[in-house]
């Protein structure tokens, strides 16, 4: 029932988002408003069951949506940036030395999971392979892979983001 | 001429859907021949409906121009949702066919002959 | 009260009933088969009765117009549209009525034939409601005046058509045949759509009335013109683009193949309507009449030459179906090819589309006579096969009875309707043509060779042991059949009044353009 | 004058995505290029001002379209031979 | 031979299509009266701002009936051809 | 500053970024280099000309305050976001899919296997 | 100072056409896979340059359909691809 | 088979703002390009995502095929009945019964360019629903049926 | 009688009702004639018996002709004919496709050159 309420809330806030603009509520008309609201419920019964999956309610805690949104804007943005002027490079030269390494960052939830795998992609020449669900360790593809993760087993967080230390903000945000 | 370049492109993807359908032996390959030449008709049914320098007829926050036409718009709407419902039987239909026969060649696919 | 609402709006209803019938026939299919079967009987007779009614209602006041989405069914014009059309208008004359008719008689017919399923039959909810929907795209093509609608419906009655005719997916053969039946369709359905977009881009209109009085024959209309008539012409099974059509005949169950039979001929319609109504007197009408006299008389020679080899009988009764198609053709392009001169109108060519348009309806009854009584035999013998039929006459007696009607309808053989038909066409095409008129003879005899062979195989000779337990097939099949023979005494013995009841007005309606364009424009 | 560059572009880019389609032997590729087709004819016909059937053409040519060939193509591959591959 | 004449119906029939899209007038059609009085009259018509929408749901809302029913087809179609096979004392032959 | 010279600028980054990008899809050796390219720098140039025209639909907005610019701006910020998730998540969809039809990828080390064993 | 907008549009096409070349050669499915969603995601920029440019704010629906709704046939591709269908 | 938990996290964040989106479509058909085909087709996408994301099984449990064909039957049943009222109320067959009739959806709408209100448009939003409903059902069913015979071949 | 009406072809007539009546008297005729003989052969003598030119009498199974033996001589005699009529009903789908895109091509060749 609280899974419910929060998908039905979400979707009403999406759908405002989608018609704002249209009235002089605020910013819409109070058709859209009733219309919004029954189109909350209705999606909240259809898909609460898929989109709160794991069954906690930990995402609902408004400050953790505002740390969501410093982080994207924020740590990622910068890593984002590097990460093409990094990859613009190597298109331009050709210098390329990839492969394929382990890393696992000691995250448990399904959401952090999908965050970080998320960022990795968008981030410094590497990409989310594959992901044991059991152990949590990530298969990530780097575009260079230096001396020293080809020689270790596990990598570090250092060697994948190169400023900030992106699995432990996931941690803050997603548990 | 060289202004009709919409409706030539349509006759083209007519074309490349036959050529498609007429050459290729594999069934889904002439399924997605036939969906090729729609889509070309589909594109031949709002180019019909063109008019040069219009908008779309949506008066919703709309520049004031002319509009184009609304009618081969919706045609084309009604064309492309009976040819998803076709594409649709017609690859259920290859399924079945492959699960009896066992092969998609249109060339097996003759017991009914003479 | 009741009554004028149902005449004055019978053409919205005609579709509205069956489609009503088929979106609801899966949710009653839940509760079970008696209530099931009783909607189905329900929805073909309300069916039979609004096309009786819309029928009558033609036959005495003449076209029927009807404009979906206005205030006033009965005006087609807005009075501020400049004198055209903007909504889709059903335009219901002679010919339309006469089909709809037609094709609202097999379609009852087809449902009672269809209701002692099997023991074990699945997917019977599907198969009745895909039935309706079959009825409902041949409804809505013959009565529409919207060239954009007669696609929508046309690619209806294609794919409900094919997915019935693929109801026995056991051993895959019924979906191959299938398969060929709506992948022809949908290309032959896309072309016509490109011809559809070719007249709307020049003149603006999908009405036909509207772009029958803007036409100017350009070489645009040209290419449109041989578009749309090959499409249609290849849906109605004329023979170099036979082919499809004894595989598809041939494997669809039986009541399926006795309305499929109905569906080219409302392709043929289309044809028609094209043809005389569309283009009309700007047609190049003697090479057009000629091109489909061409088409008409092949068809009639392969198909009949083809239909003597088989040894499936539904397959022959297809390829007996191209060969009656042909004949319509014959008399409807002779029709044509004389359109332009009064004289010979007068003379010979109204006969000559009177004999094509009896032939049509004589076709649609007792060739599925024909293909119902195949059904039976299959329903009890279970097996197609010629060569291993035999000796069924002992136990079926009333199919014997049904199939002997049949059989020398279709061979012309008088008093059945096939003769006062094809009489009309020897004569009127001799006086066109006398070599045609000739084939057209040599052709009714092979007809009546190949199904005295039939007859033999099937019925005749001593009673054979693994037809022991055969006995006759239940009694709604044989209402079904027996309706049909019923139809098929009737037309032959009173053919002067079926002709000047309903023949001779819609092909009256076919002939006369301009009648067309004023009921929809309001007076040339 | 850059309006006509731009249906230069775009058409060409149909025409050759068809073209891709009628040349692939293997049948996801051909799938793959129908998609890439489905894809530049949503673009072309916003060119043309028609954003109903743009979206029509997006929604049903790329998501459902796609799904509907690829169950196709996996149900009419033999089981031994997408292993062998 | 089979080869050839395929050739040349495709080429006898690409000639004609790309005769016809030469022929056509892109851009500027010579009628436009229906089109146009869906244009000015639909708002006030239908009470839709988006014409299209007007005329699919509207003028051409029969149009629309048969779409769906096309579509409610297949569905059918679909799941008749792939049904549950329940029809072993049925005996066909076909040969 | 002058909004037409940020939506320049944001376009330009955008446009450069999308063209290394195709550059890259054409250079690359193995499937997943090229994700490489086609996520990162396809990504963020889209995220770039989402921003530009972000950018201009504010500029307007000042100017005009129309609510179709507002409309304009939310739609586009969301389409930002569907395009920057999707895209990530569909390039590991297919590099997962890729290692698993067994396409190997070019490099000097290669972790993967030791999971794939077990 | 002139309109980035359409020329903007020119280079989006152009880098359509130049993926297409991957999806030509693409050794294998995946590396077709790439192109197709690199086509993706210049065809969604272009549609959001085109409501711009066109001011014809509704055009960015079409956009957000795309951006959704591509990812489907992605997925479905690479579901067939990895063997998990 | 299910693919990744990451895809299938994804495509659990990813369905409700799909529906959502969708049913926005769907409803301002009148108002913005889209109405009841892309709408109900963006919907039925939400769904095949959830059929690509998890195994046969878990789908079979968890998305009635009932539910799917019985949400059609009801989108054609509400689409030919409101065409049908138009007869009782004296239009022909797809009349716009509701136009301006005032209450919910009767706001009669100017000529010319403006922002547009949702509930103009009389009969226009019911008949986009009902297409909505019914292509969302006949979508999700054809995927949903054909993914089941793959099942049973494999 | 309105009934009784003809089929009126403009060049000739024919008559349904006058025709079936004709028939009955020509089959009462023939009832008459065939009453006229013995109703039963004399019992005890061989005249019930089939006579084969001296040969046994093949049980009746074998005595059905088959169907497909029913035209042997027709079929013989058209043997070039069905020699290239036959092979040409070749049941694959795109043979099927290639007819109608040359009767297609014909029609177009006539309607344009026309």
């Amino acid at each position: 029932m609280k899974s419910v309420a929060a998908t039905a809330l979400l979707a009403f806030l999406v759908y405002l988002l989608l018609t704002a603009g249209s009235g002089h509520v605020l910013f819409w008309s109070w058709a859209e408003i009733v219309a919004g609201l029954v189109i909350g419920l209705v999606v909240g019964g259809l898909s609460a069951s898929w989109f709160c999956s794991s069954g906690n309610m930990r995402m609902a805690h408004p400050f953790r949506w505002l740390l969501l949104a410093i982080y994207s804007a924020g740590p990622l943005f910068v890593e984002i940036i590097r990460a093409n002027v990094y990859v613009s490079i190597s298109v331009i030269t050709g210098n390329i030395r990839p492969g394929i390494v382990k890393f696992n960052p000691g995250i448990n939830t399904d959401l952090g999971k999908l965050l970080l795998a998320t960022s990795i992609t968008l981030t410094p020449g590497t990409l989310t392979v594959e992901v044991d669900d059991a152990t949590g360790v990530f298969y990530v593809h780097m575009l260079n892979v230096d001396e020293k993760a080809v020689s270790k087993e596990m990598c570090d967080t250092s060697d994948i983001f190169a400023f900030f230390n992106l699995p432990a903000w996931i941690w803050r945000i997603a548990e | 001429m060289f202004a009709n370049l919409p409706f030539i492109t349509a006759g083209i993807l007519i074309i490349i859907g036959i050529v498609t359908i007429v050459t290729q032996h594999n069934l889904i390959k002439m399924v997605m021949g036939l969906a090729v030449v729609e889509a070309g008709v589909n594109l031949m049914l709002v180019a019909t409906g063109y008019r040069e320098g219009g908008a779309a007829p949506i008066f919703t926050n709309a520049p004031s121009t002319e509009m184009v036409m609304p009618t081969a718009q919706a045609m084309a709407l009604t064309n492309i949702v009976i040819g998803i419902a076709t594409t649709a039987l017609l690859l259920s239909f290859i399924l079945i066919i492959f699960r009896k026969y066992g092969s998609a060649d249109v060339r097996d696919m003759r017991r009914l002959k003479g | 009260m009741i009554g004028e609402f149902w005449s004055i709006n019978a053409p919205a209803l005609l579709i509205a009933i069956p489609m009503l019938g088929a979106f609801a026939t899966p949710l009653l299919g839940k509760m079970g088969k008696t209530p099931r079967n009783l909607w189905i009987l329900l929805i073909t007779a309300l069916t039979f009765a609004t096309s009786a009614l819309l029928a009558a209602e033609v036959y005495t006041t003449g076209p029927v117009i009807y404009t979906f989405g206005a205030v006033d069914p009965a005006v087609a014009l807005v009075s501020d549209s400049g004198g055209i059309p903007v909504r889709i208008i059903f335009n219901v004359d002679a010919m339309s009525a006469f089909m709809a008719l037609m094709a609202s008689v097999v379609g009852l017919v087809a449902g009672i034939y269809s209701l002692p399923s099997g023991k074990m039959k699945s997917g019977r909810d599907g198969y009745f409601s895909l039935l309706l929907l079959l009825l409902v795209g041949i409804l809505g093509m013959v009565c529409t005046g919207d060239l954009f609608n007669f696609f929508v419906f046309l690619e209806i009655s294609s794919l409900a058509g094919a997915a019935l005719v693929a109801y026995r997916i056991d051993k895959g053969v019924a979906v191959e045949a299938g398969l060929k039946y709506a992948f022809l369709s949908s290309l032959a359905g896309l072309i016509f759509l490109y011809a559809v977009a070719l007249l709307y881009g020049q003149y603006d209109s999908l009405n036909i009335a509207v772009i029958a009085e803007r036409m100017q024959f350009g070489f645009l209309d040209k290419v449109a013109l041989a578009l749309f008539l090959t499409g249609l012409a290849m849906k109605a099974g004329a023979v170099p683009m036979h082919f499809w059509m004894p595989d598809t005949y041939s494997m669809a169950p039986s009541a399926i193949t006795a309305f499929l039979v109905v569906s080219s001929q409302a392709s043929l319609y289309g044809v028609f309507r094209i043809a005389f109504t569309l283009y009309g007197l700007r047609l190049n009408y003697v090479t057009v009449g000629w091109f489909i006299i061409i088409l008409g008389v092949l068809s009639m020679l392969v198909g009949v030459s083809m239909a003597i080899l088989q040894e499936n009988v539904k397959r022959l009764m297809a390829y007996h179906s191209i060969s009656q198609t042909g004949y319509m053709l014959l008399g409807v392009g002779v029709g044509l090819a004389v359109l332009g001169d009064p004289a010979m109108m007068e003379s010979f060519g109204l006969t000559a589309m009177e004999g094509g348009l009896f032939h049509l309806v004589n076709n649609a009854m007792y060739k599925g006579l024909l293909f119902l009584t195949a059904g039976a035999i299959f329903f009890r013998a279970g097996t197609h096969n010629l060569n291993k039929l035999g000796g069924l006459g002992h136990s079926m007696k009333l199919t014997m009875l049904f199939f002997i009607i049949g059989a020398l309808a279709i061979a012309g053989i008088p008093p059945f309707n096939g003769f006062s038909s094809k009489l009309m066409i020897y004569e009127s095409v001799f006086a066109f043509n006398p070599l045609l008129a000739i084939i057209a003879m040599v052709v009714s005899i092979l007809t009546l060779a190949s199904f005295v062979k039939v007859f033999h195989a099937i019925f005749m000779g001593p009673k054979r042991g693994e037809y022991a337990g055969v006995n006759e097939v239940p009694v709604p099949m044989l209402a079904a059949m027996g309706i049909l023979a019923l139809l098929t005494v009737l037309m032959g013995i009173f053919p002067q009044q079926f002709v000047d009841l309903m023949i001779r007005p819609a092909a009256g309606a076919l002939v006369n353009q301009g009648s067309y364009i004023a009921s929809v424009m309001g007076g040339l | 004058m850059i309006g006509m560059v731009i249906q230069v572009l775009t058409l060409s880019g149909l025409i050759l995505s068809a073209g891709l389609v009628w040349y692939f032997r293997d049948l996801l590729s051909a799938a793959i290029s129908f998609g890439v087709f489905s894809f530049l004819l949503s673009m072309e016909v916003l060119f043309l001002q028609a954003p109903d059937v743009a979206i029509a053409e997006a929604s049903i040519g790329a998501g459902l379209t796609t799904a509907v060939f690829i169950i196709a193509i996996r149900a009419t591959q033999k089981v031994t031979e997408a292993d062998g591959e | 031979m089979k080869k050839v004449l395929t050739w040349i119906f495709v080429a006898v029939f690409a000639a004609s299509l790309l005769l016809c899209a030469a022929g056509l007038e892109f851009g500027a059609p010579a009628y436009r009266d229906m089109d146009d009085y869906m244009i000015a009259h639909g708002q006030e018509e239908t009470g839709a701002n988006n014409i299209v929408t007007a005329v699919v749901f509207d003028y051409r809302g029969f149009d629309t009936l048969g779409e769906a029913t096309v579509l409610f087809t297949a569905v059918l179609g679909i799941g008749l051809v792939l049904r549950t096979l329940a029809m072993e004392d049925e005996e066909y032959e076909y040969e | 500053m002058d909004t037409g010279i940020l939506i320049l600028i944001f376009l330009t980054i955008g446009l450069v970024a999308c063209t290394l990008g195709a550059v890259g899809i054409l250079r690359f050796p193995d499937v997943y280099t090229r994700l490489h390219a086609e996520t990162k720098l396809g990504t963020f140039g889209s995220i770039c000309i989402c921003l530009g025209v972000i950018a201009y639909v504010l500029s307007e907005y000042l100017t005009d305050g129309g609510t179709r610019y507002l409309v304009l701006g939310l739609h586009t910020l969301m389409a930002m976001i569907a395009l920057a998730f999707t895209n990530a998540l569909g390039a590991h969809a297919i590099s997962r899919a890729a290692y698993r039809a067994g396409i190997k990828p070019e490099g000097v080390v290669d972790r993967l296997p030791e999971v794939e064993q077990k | 100072m002139i309109d980035p907008w359409l020329p903007a549009l020119v280079v989006l096409l152009t880098l359509i056409l130049v993926v297409m070349f991957r999806l030509l050669w693409g050794p294998t499915v995946p590396d077709r896979v790439v192109a197709l969603d690199a086509i993706n995601t210049f065809t969604v920029c272009a549609i959001l340059i085109l409501g711009v440019a066109y001011h014809e704010t509704v055009l960015v629906d079409v956009a957000i359909v795309y951006a959704l709704l591509s990812f489907v046939g992605t997925l479905y591709l690479a579901k067939v691809v990895g063997r998990e269908i | 088979m299910n693919m990744s938990s990451l895809v299938r996290t994804g495509a659990g964040i990813l369905m409700p703002f799909l529906l959502v989106f969708g049913f926005y479509i769907v409803l301002h058909g009148h108002l913005t390009p889209g109405g009841g085909f892309q709408g109900g087709a963006v919907i039925a996408t939400a769904f095949v995502l959830l059929m690509v994301a998890y195994s046969y099984e878990i789908i079979w449990e968890r998305i009635s095929l009932e539910f799917l064909k019985n949400t059609e039957t009801l989108g054609l049943m509400l689409f030919i009945l409101t065409a049908l009222i138009a007869l009782v109320a004296g239009l022909a067959f797809f009349g716009n019964w509701l136009l301006g009739a005032g209450g919910l959806f009767g706001t009669p709408v100017s000529y010319g360019i403006n922002p547009g209100d949702l509930n103009t448009g009389g009969v226009i939003p019911i008949l986009n629903i009902a297409v909505g409903l019914d292509v969302l059902g006949a979508m999700s069913v054809i995927i949903l049926t054909m993914l089941f015979a793959v099942r049973r071949d494999a | 009688m309105a009934l009784i009406a003809t089929l009126d072809t403009g060049f000739g007539a024919w008559n349904p009702v006058i025709w079936i009546v004709t028939m009955m008297v020509a089959l009462v005729i023939a009832w008459l004639i065939r009453s006229r003989g013995e109703s039963v052969q004399p019992p005890g003598t061989e005249a019930g018996k089939p006579y084969l030119s001296g040969n046994d009498i093949p049980y009746p199974e074998e005595t059905h002709v088959a169907a497909s033996n029913l035209y042997w001589g027709f079929t013989d005699a058209m043997k070039r004919y069905y020699g290239r009529a036959v092979p040409l009903h070749t049941g694959i789908l795109t043979d099927y496709v290639l007819w109608y895109i040359g009767v297609l091509a014909l029609a177009i060749i006539m309607a344009g050159v026309l």
